[in-house]
């Protein structure tokens, strides 16, 4: 029988104005009515426009992403959960997501960093793995300016003292900065975790008469509809309707961590979910959902924080370290003891039920009601237009190679100090050094010791390699071969540090997808990212689109940020980037080209984001990979390093001065390629190329070539020497270490001192100087 | 111009979440003192400001407050004294 | 001999203890819960690092109060070994059972790094397998290091040479860049009057194997097993 | 019995080096505000304690400074104001 939802005295009635403000079109209304057979209440319409909001529902980008490739025989959960799982042997496995914080990043740097941290610690941990490392992967603009500054700051400091709370060492990452940033910085973070296979949980709702319980913190206000906010573009009215910004609390999250991994393994109960981003609503039904099963939640008696809060509020609200869990019915008390034990509450607020129904109560009232999971699954879905922008194609078409040279450029080492300190390129460790590396004591390769960073997994021989990476003006200038370098990059850090690449997971960074150059981006990187999967064997397990990444100057460079997870097989083949104290062979795999487009030199020598961007070619790159993994494998590579931003010259100068405590010299001849232009060559970003430091050339000339790569000896490390020396089209360049390694080292932290919003001063962030 | 001493109280809006303040008061409940509830933890910041007057030194530190000292996303701040010293 | 690692809630370096007692030293730990009464006999108590209570108010000012604290505080009364890494070295301070404070790095950020730290005295129960002198290489993760205490107390430490290891630079010299927190006189750790409470900021336990960097932390947990077994 | 609130400053002592208060003295400076100086950054406490009277109240608050909420080898505190709420 259809028991009857009033609406609640006081709620505000439904009006056209309030179903836009709740950002739902009229179609989309319809679509609810009809559903219903009737008008929605307040309360229902809360609900329905979080979960069919961009964040929640994906309506403008599921179609694409269902043409991405998840399928691997060692893949244990693809996209859908909390989080992607793969088997790495040994009945072990890995939990791993990365998930963006962008919008309330912007709103509040150091909250909203740190909210995002312990959001995508929830989604791993409530796997049933334990979270042994965490990745951040972060867009600003100039660090010229105050505001940029305080942004930067404030969101290293969030992730640090989350993640350092916590735990949870943060191992890698990367930070880029391109005015397209500006007003919109991307702050996407990605956590991994270990677990035995047999602890493997889904958050899938199960067994009428099952108990479900709100578990951890209690709720506010906090930001109420945060994931619609999430779906908006930048503006002066968002700031009005901001949501009450969320505040992290890293104490309770990691007794949360604790306590959850103890009810997973006892066996109490059948599911558990972060009540996330439109928290008890999207947790309770996409449970639900997932289970194929009605659920009941009264909200009366869910344990709040604050007074009177409306059945709208308590199920919109995303108070922060909060779990939904469905305990087996009878261990309600064996639950509580659990939470109990590390100073948590555990309360029962609904149960699963027959009847195929979504419903909420307030005691007796019955406040909302929709039939079985259509509230999830019939969201609507939309392939907008998709057209390139002629600007940009113009912007690609552009001859880069006639770009006339400045005065200065007539000494190399000027044009290369420039790159060496241009933000972008140079040391992160301003950042990192706020964050833990070592604490659980399994960092192998810490973050600016290699490529990728790699951790240990304790009880086996095995090693894993993670690292993020995406190159927003190569996607910018050309989405689909953009997204496909973004996962070779990821591909070839990994296989850097002596990992072979596994399984991905990725966020995308897009702006608004109803623009159709936008959507293009959008629909080109996807299916680029795709063509690499494939080709690398790498199957996507999971990830995030973040939309809606615009402020009034436009939409931010699009940003397929890709995760990558790879396995080291033997810790012996752990391998470094910097140059080792000997007198190695320097070989190059993979050759140098004359392609300067969408080039770091371009963008930070000429102020120029212009060019056909590198070419990626997916065999060459796979080839590449399988060479430099079996040339580590047999013992012959002491040091790695692949070219990226600023190309050959500043890879070579980091593999020299990257570890500030050493600096080692090298000799090397590019004389082979004297053909190319010397900015190319030296500064140009051809893919697939490593250098590779080794005492038997010959045998790693061997392999490369048994692959199919092209491969030079191209110098030797000069450990005596004080100098990077580069001969090229008959010159020789004489870089002095000393001044490379200022370049490259003081760059970050001589701008971060300027200015008056050091956003590390007080504890609460400062507000910022507009300048 | 004179000197003043200038004091301020800043602490987290009403209704933020304050994990801290939450933390103490259970250390104080375990401690005996149940007898408290509602702890909120902020900061206090004292400085020498010179001004004409004492109405002038306040005022310049509500610009500091605006400008720097106090995050008006999650805080509030109070001038809590001006003295001449 | 038995170590007996204790979980406040928060503690997050606990395990990294177990880890350096069982496997790099091939000992017995067992963790002790911060609700419990019981040391359940073991010879050396450790305040592990983390963040206990978040924390908040002061770091080690709440867990100071755990129900075990008192147990190890008498355990340390009796002349029992306790080690404090860290917060647990905070904790120990705020417990009383060593002098001084630690305040907010003078750098005001959280410091994550190798450092090298200089062995100050080799003749205590947690340096005995060290010699004077010897440079050893250990990570520091805290926010909160800058060892202070009131002239008088400084001058005491120093004096009875309870020092027990200072920050310094490759050369092993002091040297205000290689002092990651502004500590006084570049403390890094000390020991307690009757020489049994031993409070370190830097992470022996992270740094017992050479494929992380650096072994150079087991000689601490070496030189306790000495002195126990002793 | 009634309910006070009950605000508690708690400053670095005299002597003791207070980075946070120097950095943002220098953050003060390069923002134009050259007429500040001294400037010390504490902690600020409010709480609501349940009291016969206000003296009880304060008396209350002390006790929990000297047990938990100062740290006599560093800090300093003073009971700011008593209200009854
Ligand atoms: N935000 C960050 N957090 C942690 N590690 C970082 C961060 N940014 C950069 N790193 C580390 O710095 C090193 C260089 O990274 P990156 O600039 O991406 O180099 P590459 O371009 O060669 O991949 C890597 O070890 C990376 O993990
Ligand atoms: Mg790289």
């Amino acid at each position: 029988m259809p028991v009857s939802v009033q609406p609640r005295p006081g709620d505000p009635v439904i009006t056209p104005a309030l179903v836009a403000e709740h950002g739902l079109t009229q179609q989309e209304y319809d679509i609810l009515v009809a559903m219903l057979g009737r008008e929605p209440t307040f309360t229902e319409l809360g609900i329905v426009s979080a979960l069919w909001s961009e964040h929640c529902s994906y309506k403008h980008s599921r179609p694409v992403l269902k043409t991405l490739p998840t399928q691997a025989p060692y893949v244990l959960q693809g996209p859908g959960e909390n989080a992607g799982v793969i088997s790495i042997g040994d009945g072990l496995a890995v939990a791993f997501k990365i998930e963006s914080h962008n919008h309330p990043s912007a709103v509040e740097p150091y909250q909203g960093a740190a909210t995002g941290v312990g959001g995508i610690l929830r989604d791993v941990f409530t796997m049933g793995a334990r979270p042994i490392a965490m990745l951040d992967s972060l867009r600003f603009g100039s660090l010229e300016s105050a505001r940029v500054r305080y942004l930067f700051g404030g969101v290293v400091k969030g992730i640090g003292d989350y993640g350092n709370s916590v735990g949870i060492p943060t191992v890698a990452g990367e930070v880029m900065f391109d005015a397209s940033y500006e007003g919109n910085p991307l702050v996407n973070a990605m956590c991994v975790g270990i677990m035995h296979e047999r602890d493997l949980i889904r958050a899938k709702a199960e067994g009428v008469g099952n108990p479900i319980m709100a578990v951890g913190a209690r709720t506010g206000r906090d930001g109420i509809h945060g994931a619609s906010f999430a779906s908006e573009d930048l503006s002066e009215a968002s700031d009005a309707k901001r949501p009450r910004v969320q505040v992290g609390d890293p104490f309770t999250e990691k007794l949360l961590l604790e306590a959850s991994l103890e009810l997973i393994a006892s066996g109490h109960i059948v599911a558990i979910q972060d009540m996330g981003a439109a928290g008890l609503t999207s947790s309770s039904a996409e449970m639900a959902a997932r289970g194929d099963v009605g659920v009941t939640i009264d909200v009366s008696r869910v344990p709040v924080r604050e007074e009177a809060m409306t059945p709208y509020e308590i199920l919109l609200s995303e108070s922060q370290e909060r779990m939904l869990v469905v305990a087996k019915r009878g261990h309600e008390e064996d639950v509580r003891a659990i939470l109990t034990k590390w100073d948590l509450n555990a309360e029962v607020i609904g149960e699963v039920i027959a009847e195929p129904v979504y419903r909420v109560t307030e005691g007796d009232r019955v406040v909302a009601e929709f039939p079985g999971s259509r509230l999830v699954t019939e969201c609507p879905v939309y392939t907008p237009e998709a057209r390139e922008s002629d600007a940009i194609r113009a912007l690609r078409e552009r001859d880069v190679a006639s770009i006339a040279e400045l005065p200065e450029e007539s000494d190399p080492v000027w044009t290369l100090e420039r790159l060496l300190s241009s933000p972008t390129v140079a040391s992160k460790r301003w950042a990192f050094r706020q964050y833990d590396t070592t604490v659980r004591t399994s960092t192998v390769v810490p973050p600016g010791d290699g490529d990728a960073a790699v951790v240990r997994v304790r009880g086996s021989e095995k090693a894993l390699a993670i690292k993020t990476d995406c190159n927003g003006r190569y996607v910018y200038l050309d989405p689909r071969n953009g997204g496909r370098t973004a996962v070779a990059e990821a591909a070839r850090n990994v296989a850097c540090v002596g990992g072979r690449p596994m399984a991905i997971t990725n966020c995308l960074n897009f702006g608004n997808p109803k623009r159709p150059e936008v959507f293009y981006q959008f629909r080109e990187a996807v299916a680029g990212m795709g063509e690499a999967c494939r080709a690398l064997g790498t199957p996507v397990t999971g990830g995030n689109v973040s939309l809606y990444n615009e402020n009034p100057a436009g939409a931010v460079y699009p940003t397929p940020v890709i995760g990558m997870v790879g396995v080291v097989e033997s810790l012996d083949h752990v391998t470094r980037s910097r140059f080792p104290g000997r007198e190695d062979a320097i070989v190059l795999l993979g050759e140098p080209t004359d392609e300067l487009g969408g080039s770091e030199y371009l963008a930070s020598i000429h102020g120029i984001v212009a060019g056909q961007p590198p070419r990626c070619d997916l065999e060459r790159e796979r080839a590449t990979i399988d060479a430099l993994l079996e040339a580590i494998a047999a013992g012959l590579v002491h040091s790695a390093h692949d070219c990226s931003e600023g190309g050959l010259a500043v890879a070579l100068s980091e593999c020299a001065i990257g570890d500030p405590e050493r600096l080692v010299g090298a000799e090397v001849s590019l004389d082979k390629w004297s053909d190319l232009p010397l900015r190319a060559l030296l500064f140009g970003e051809a893919q697939a190329r490593i250098v590779v430091s080794t005492p038997d050339p010959q045998r790693v000339l061997d392999v490369a070539a048994r692959h199919g790569v092209p491969a030079h000896t191209i110098g030797s490390v000069r450990p005596g020497s004080d100098a990077l020396s580069i001969t090229a089209a008959g010159r020789t360049i004489n870089a002095p270490l000393t001044r490379l390694a200022r370049a490259y080292h003081e760059a970050i932290p001589r701008l971060m001192t300027v200015g008056a919003a050091e956003p590390a001063i007080l504890e609460q962030h400062p507000k910022p100087a507009e300048v | 111009m004179s000197r003043f001493r200038v004091s301020v109280n800043i602490s987290p809006r009403q209704g933020i979440l304050d994990p801290q303040g939450k933390a103490v008061a259970e250390a104080l409940h375990s401690l005996e003192f149940a007898d408290v509830r509602d702890v909120r933890v902020g900061r206090f910041i004292v400085m020498q400001v010179d001004a004409a007057d004492g109405a002038t030194a306040s005022q310049r530190v509500r610009e500091m407050c605006d400008k720097l000292l106090a995050n008006p996303v999650v805080e509030d701040y109070q001038i809590a004294s001006v003295e001449e010293s | 001999m038995k170590f007996g690692i204790v979980t406040f809630p928060g503690s997050n370096c606990d395990y990294d203890a177990h880890h350096a007692v069982t496997d790099a030293l091939g000992a017995e730990a067992v963790y002790l819960w911060h609700k419990s009464h019981d040391l359940e006999g073991v010879d050396v108590v450790i305040l592990p690092g983390g963040f206990s209570y978040g924390d908040y108010l002061r770091a080690g000012a709440i867990a100071r109060f755990s129900p075990i604290m008192r147990e190890v505080v008498a355990h340390a009364r009796r002349g029992g070994p306790v080690i404090g890494i860290c917060n647990g070295f905070q904790i120990a301070c705020e417990a009383g059972l060593l002098p001084g404070a630690l305040l907010r790095n003078a750098g005001l950020q959280f410091v994550s790094e190798p450092v090298r730290l200089r062995v100050e005295n080799q003749d205590t129960m947690f340096t005995n397998r060290y010699s004077e002198g010897d440079l050893l290489r250990l990570p520091v993760a805290h926010g909160e290091g800058r060892y202070t205490a009131d002239a008088e107390t400084i001058e005491r430490l120093e004096g009875e040479g309870r020092v027990a290891f200072r920050y310094v630079n490759a050369a092993g010299e002091v040297d205000p860049a290689a002092n990651p927190n502004g500590s006084v006189n570049a403390i890094a750790g000390i020991v307690s009057a009757e020489g049994n409470v031993l409070g370190i900021m830097p992470h022996p336990e992270r740094a017992v194997d050479p494929l992380l960097g650096s072994p150079d932390g087991l000689g601490i947990f070496q030189s306790m097993m000495a002195h126990v077994s002793a």
